[in-house]
């Protein structure tokens, strides 16, 4: 197996100044992304993971931090040294109307990443590309020569996914790429991902809220909060075993669609705290329900708790007789 | 609460709309319906043109012939619009006048579209220059359109060039203005991120991307724009500020009969109305392509 | 006697280019202190059903047909000073977008006293110590500080909070939460659930709740009428819907979303899709709106609309070919 | 919003403080305007009838061997210092000048103003309400007139109508306040109406396309919930939302208000600052013209730093 990471990002921080006060959307991150491997990046809204994203994509610059794509560094390059290496990773976003340029018929968004990075020498070999990507992401080849309002949000989404297609990359960053859409057609998509990184064997860097689907998806999970990464692990122990009392809380919220189940549910005090004055410590620890005293004023750091699971909560230094969180069951094993 | 079985509608589901079938029609016709204002201010705007271009062959005759013998004359059958005070005949400089009008409205919105385009361009995708031109547009923009044109003829020599030169310097801020904060939400689409993404270099993303999504609004402005030099050309013209006296336009010719108004109304009347007819045709022509071109005044159902 | 009797609803809209039916031939009823849920997809009419029991539907652009009886009145024949004598009254509604639909340049305090002056005839002292009451009640921290504030100064949640005392204040009988949750985070939402479970049990009022989120509807409801495209499809009390549904829409709504925890039961697999999407509702359809994406389609499908039978006393479907 | 005294007085200050390069720029453009345009700067200063020695005068005080920045500095001084120059045909002080005449032309634009307001607003909220109504279309048509017919030819008519046909009011002519606010009211109504025409336009269809979009807004559909009456939902939910664009065209168009005052009062023979300008042009007293666009263009920028100062009472979410 291939051990150097599509990706690799170390402590990426993203602040920007608001009305004088910094706000530390991002406030370092690290995390890896193996090659066909998807690792999901999940929170509310708010804590950074959209901006993460488009700093990883270098749509905006990193305050601090290195990202690594391929193993070469590319949080400094200039945007000239940048594009040809652009290609290797894509982005699909979130809303499938804004997301294409609404005067450029099909054939012209798909042609442009194949023209600028020079991936096919000839017009009769784009044409056939831009048919190959539209039968790849289930589209009618008549599609090409239209405009996006013709289509409805589903197959605009496919359109997205094609264009990301069309530069060849390793890596696509879906920004919440499924949200907008409906259950139904939600579904269509999510199939569409899997059987095309199956397919390409892509790299996925899955940014979303919508936890259902992230387990549906994922190999990984890293959760954020307020600019941080409070847990880290496989899909299996995320949900298995979160270790995080945030991580716990989120799994907990999410209402399951089976009636006169109860569950155990820890409903969080309060909201988010503004990211422009986020708490000292541990920034979970205003609605945090088993904070200690020192959360108030030690930040914790990522550590490992389990085989590939890393967790930064001060509860794992206590005896896990003491650890309210080692005493409880996973989430998923509660049903009446 | 348990959930009790409920007497449900039995009776028949009642079918068919609500609202008669909207009727459809096709070509000309579908367009007059879809855009009445269009329709009617190209017209109007249409046969102005005409009356302007063809003006030497619509039985006039030299705006600026004098007839000491008939200064002053109402409407008949000899000057259909009466003569004024220089026994000029007024229908031959009504019309005339219409290329004046025309001319400083068109080449107005033209050239201001494309000063200000590339102005607002620029301040908004090169950062540091933002904070230069738009404070010397906020600058411009803090004196009144009339006053700036009017400070500016006074150091120039009253011609026509000079009138299109002090209007466009007058009108330029605002299209300027208009095309930055264009540029500005555009940048903000995810469609331009994906174009970055795709490798595209900033000319290309503003070629491709933002000029084809800046452009309906830009017509919209320019409309409005050829419709405000109108009336500043005649303003200045009405107060001595404005073309050559021996260019008939209808500012000229209403300021020539000025001092008469209330004794030979039609002096003035002619030109005002042709004048006014004129920015009604370019104004209904705006309303229209900013309802018909402006995405979020479509109606959501 | 149902608390409201929604017969044979028909919303339409004039467009530029042509009908909208957004609700087309919809009957239900809603029973004193139960609580119903409307699912559907976005685009079905379940806003639009919930917008036209309280005549929400600007007429320049609309028109409601049927019935719509609540407590033996017609709303839809009734005056417009009757009407607005029952909204915010007798019949209350919340909305999705918390950080929309409060008024932003009026107080918290003067927009909760306004329904209470004008339903129930307080003094201005009265009802703004009445809105201080309110707030406590659905759980605002401090809130003889909140009713001097303005919406913006509130978080998402405490707004949503905020229109929970709005709706509640003068106790109507039915309350319409047209999705109440669908605008908020997954921690805020199950804030606002836990609140909504408490109020159902305290307020006594009946609650039509609409959203898309099946999750929610287990979680809330006692009823569930499911929507498609303007239509009825299929109605049962919640966990015969769950556990039995009968309309192929149904079944496949239930199957295309995944569950949580599914990846340790190792029952995850491929997501089940229902091909196509959405007619627009522009489209005159003959026969059943779902017959384009349907596995069980037959001819008669796509020539009759199929009328909704009774399964059981209280399962509904119209289907020519139920599961 | 806190209510905070102190504040609102530093945000003044700062709003202030950010006129300055404004006021700089538009000085810096009206000063160097004589150096850019063609000709000869003393020709243009000294005006058409000036002799050979006035020119020679005029530009040995222009001292134009100093360099540009140097003169512009002391020019710069001097107004700061009141001193706008002094005109070449009155030899009067510009400043002085300018003082005489302000009485008919701020006279004449708050009557405007205040006309326009109480008519145009009702108007656009009604066009808005019965959106694609009759009352809707008579609005838009009569917004559109406004556009279109130019201020001196709504004068004239207006003129013509009233006062020599019917002879209801006053041809022509200025009545101070001094001498009674009625006939002062009664010589501005004519000036007013012709005046405000185009404004009525503009802050008509502002306030409709404004409620127009607020009336999509969920809260009204709150506020109809409640079961609030029209009168409610409009006055108290919509207007007062609608209204930070509706200020903020009512500001924008006091420029339309101040080119349209030259043109009015040429037309009513009112003795105010447009007529000064008027005859400065036919005259070409280059010096009053420079002082009445400074000074028009202050105005102007005060008044919009007033409009700036009013949103952060209509609107509780913008901070100062």
């Amino acid at each position: 197996m291939d051990t150097t990471p599509i990706l690799n990002v170390k402590n990426l921080k993203k602040h920007f100044s608001v009305k004088g006060q910094t706000v530390k959307a991002v406030d370092g991150i690290s995390l890896h992304i193996m090659p066909g491997e998807t690792l999901s990046l999940v929170g509310e809204s708010g804590c950074g993971k959209s901006t993460a994203g488009r700093a990883i994509l270098r749509l905006i610059d990193l305050t601090e931090g290195e990202v690594e794509l391929n193993g070469q560094r590319i949080d400094q390059m200039s945007a000239r040294q940048l594009r040809p290496l652009r290609r290797h990773i894509q982005p699909v976003f979130q809303d499938p109307y804004s997301s294409l340029n609404p005067r450029m018929r099909l054939r012209d968004i798909l042609a442009e990443p194949i023209r600028n990075f020079g991936l096919s020498p000839n017009a009769a070999d784009i044409e056939s590309r831009i048919r190959q990507l539209l039968e790849m992401v289930r589209l009618p080849a008549d599609a090409a020569g239209r405009l996006p309002h013709e289509f409805s949000g589903g197959q605009r989404q496919r359109i997205s996914i094609a264009r990301a297609l069309a530069a060849e990359p390793s890596l696509i960053v879906c920004d919440e790429a499924v949200s907008a859409l409906d259950v139904s057609v939600k579904a269509q998509i999510v199939n569409l991902l899997q059987d095309l990184q199956k397919e390409l064997g892509l790299a996925l860097l899955f940014i979303s809220h919508d936890l259902a689907i992230v387990e549906h998806m994922t190999h990984r999970v890293a959760v954020m909060y307020l600019g941080r990464i409070v847990e880290i692990a496989s899909r299996e122990r995320i949900f298995g075993s979160p270790q995080h009392p945030y991580t716990l809380a989120l799994l907990s919220s999410v209402p399951v669609p089976e009636p006169g189940r109860t569950i155990d549910r820890i409903v969080l005090k309060g909201d988010v705290p503004s990211p422009m004055n986020p708490p000292k410590g541990c920034h979970f620890h205003t609605r945090c329900p088993f904070a200690l005293d020192r959360c108030k004023t030690d930040e914790p750091k990522l550590r490992s708790v389990a085989p590939g699971q890393h967790v930064a909560c001060h509860l794992h230094d206590l005896p896990p007789s003491e650890n309210p969180i080692a005493q409880r069951t996973a989430v998923s094993e509660v049903s009446s | 609460m348990s959930a009790t079985p409920t007497p449900i509608y039995s009776g028949p589901i009642e079918q068919g709309d609500l609202f008669p079938a909207a009727r459809k029609s096709r070509g000309f016709l579908a367009l007059i319906r879809r855009h009445p204002t269009i329709a009617l201010g190209s017209a109007l705007l249409f046969v102005i043109l005409i009356l302007a271009i063809f003006a030497p062959y619509l039985w006039t005759v030299d705006p600026n012939a004098l007839s000491p013998a008939h200064r002053g004359r109402p409407p008949s059958l000899r000057n259909w619009f009466g003569t004024d005070l220089f026994g000029r005949d007024l229908y031959s400089r009504v019309l005339y006048g219409a290329r004046v009008s025309l001319a400083i409205g068109f080449s107005v919105a033209v050239m201001s579209s494309i000063v200000g385009l590339v102005l607002g361009l620029i301040s908004g995708f090169i950062r540091w220059t933002d904070a230069i031109i738009m404070r010397v547009m906020d600058g411009l923009m803090s004196i009144p359109p009339i006053l700036l044109a009017i400070a500016l003829m006074a150091l120039m020599q009253g011609s026509i060039i000079n009138v299109f030169v002090s209007i466009t310097i007058a009108e330029i801020p605002r299209v300027a203005r208009l095309v930055r904060s264009v540029v500005l939400s555009l940048r903000e689409q995810p469609y331009i991120d994906g174009a970055i993404a795709a490798g595209t270099t900033t000319p290309m993303i503003i070629w491709r991307h933002v000029l084809p999504n800046a452009i309906a609004p830009l017509i919209v402005q320019a409309t409005y724009v050829c419709a405000s030099a109108m009336i500043l050309e005649a303003i200045l013209s009405f107060i001595g500020a404005g073309t050559p006296p021996s260019l008939p336009s209808w500012g000229t010719i209403m300021s020539d009969g000025r001092a008469v108004w209330q004794i030979k109304p039609y002096i003035i009347l002619f030109p005002a109305a042709f004048l006014s007819l004129t920015i009604l045709a370019v104004n209904l022509l705006g309303d229209g392509l900013r309802d018909a071109l402006d995405p979020r005044m479509a109606k959501r159902f | 006697m149902p608390l409201l009797s929604v017969e044979n609803l028909r919303t339409h809209f004039r467009t530029a280019d042509g009908i909208l039916r957004a609700v087309d031939g919809v009957s239900f009823t809603v029973n004193a202190g139960e609580t119903v849920a409307i699912v559907g997809e976005s685009g079905c009419g379940k806003s639009v059903t919930a917008n036209s029991i309280l005549r929400l539907i600007p007429e320049s652009i609309g028109k409601i047909a049927g019935r719509i009886v609540f407590e033996g009145r017609d709303l839809l024949g009734l005056p417009i000073k009757q009407m607005r004598q029952i909204r915010g009254n007798e019949i209350s509604m919340i909305f999705q977008e918390p950080m929309t639909s409060l008024n932003p340049v009026l107080t918290i305090g003067y927009q909760l006293s306004e329904t209470l002056r004008l339903h129930q005839g307080l003094t201005a002292a009265q009802a703004l110590a009445r809105s201080v009451e309110m707030l406590t009640l659905v759980g605002i921290p401090e809130p003889a500080k909140r009713v001097r504030q303005y919406p913006h100064q509130l978080s998402g949640g405490m707004r949503q909070r905020v229109m929970i005392a709005l709706a509640l204040a003068c106790s109507p009988k039915l309350l319409i939460a047209d999705e109440p949750t669908t605008a908020l985070d997954v921690t805020i939402q199950a804030q606002i659930l836990e609140l909504m479970h408490e109020l159902k049990s305290s307020a006594g009022a009946a609650i039509l709740i609409i959203t898309h989120d099946l999750g929610v509807v287990a979680e809330i409801a006692d009823r569930v009428i499911v929507m498609y495209a303007g239509r009825k499809v299929e109605e049962a009390p919640v966990e015969k819907l769950f556990r039995t549904p009968q309309h192929p829409y149904t079944q496949g709504l239930l199957d295309a979303a995944p569950k949580l925890g599914a990846s340790l039961k190792n029952s995850e697999g491929r997501l089940s899709e229902i091909p196509g999407m959405v007619p627009s509702p522009k489209e005159t359809i003959v026969g059943c709106s779902f017959a384009a994406r349907c596995a069980r389609v037959s001819q008669r499908c796509r020539e009759v609309v199929p009328s909704l039978e009774p399964k059981s006393a209280d399962h509904f479907v119209a289907c020519h070919h139920a599961i | 919003m806190r209510i905070n005294k102190h504040g609102l007085l530093a945000y003044i200050g700062r709003r202030l403080a950010s006129t300055i390069p404004v006021m700089l720029i538009v000085a810096l453009f009206v000063f160097s305007l004589l150096y850019i345009a063609p000709g000869d700067p003393a020709v243009i200063i000294a005006g058409d009838q000036a002799t050979p020695e006035n020119i020679e005068k005029i530009r040995a005080t222009l001292g134009l061997e100093r360099p540009f920045v140097v003169r512009f500095g002391e020019w710069l001084w001097a107004v700061m210092q009141g001193d706008l120059g002094t005109s070449i045909f009155t030899n009067q002080p510009v400043t002085q000048l300018i003082a005489q005449r302000v009485e008919p032309t701020l006279s004449l634009m708050v009557v405007t103003l205040l006309l326009v307001l109480t008519i145009a607003v009702p108007m656009g909220v009604l066009a808005a309400w019965k959106a694609g109504k009759w009352v809707d279309r008579v609005v838009m048509v009569v917004a559109v007139l406004g556009f279109s017919v130019p201020v001196f030819v709504v004068g004239y008519l207006l003129a013509y109508c009233f006062s020599v046909q019917l002879n209801w009011l006053p041809v022509q002519g200025y009545t101070p306040l001094s001498e009674g606010i009625w006939p002062w009211f009664r010589s501005l109504i004519l000036p007013s109406a012709s005046l405000g025409f185009v404004y009525m336009a503009l802050i008509a269809r502002i306030t409709r396309t404004a409620m127009l979009e607020v009336l999509t807004q969920d809260y009204v559909k709150t506020a109809r919930s409640k079961g609030l009456g029209e009168p409610k939902v409009l006055f108290v939910h919509a207007l007062k939302n609608a209204s930070v664009p509706i200020i903020t065209v009512v500001g924008i168009g006091v420029a339309l208000l101040i080119g349209g005052a030259v043109v009015t009062e040429s037309v009513f023979v009112l003795p105010g600052i447009g007529r000064l300008t008027v005859d400065a042009i036919m005259q070409r007293d280059y010096a009053v013209i420079q002082g009445v666009v400074l000074v028009f263009s202050l105005a102007y920028v005060l008044i919009n730093l007033g409009i700036d100062v009013l949103y952060t009472l209509v609107d509780p979410r913008i901070r100062y």
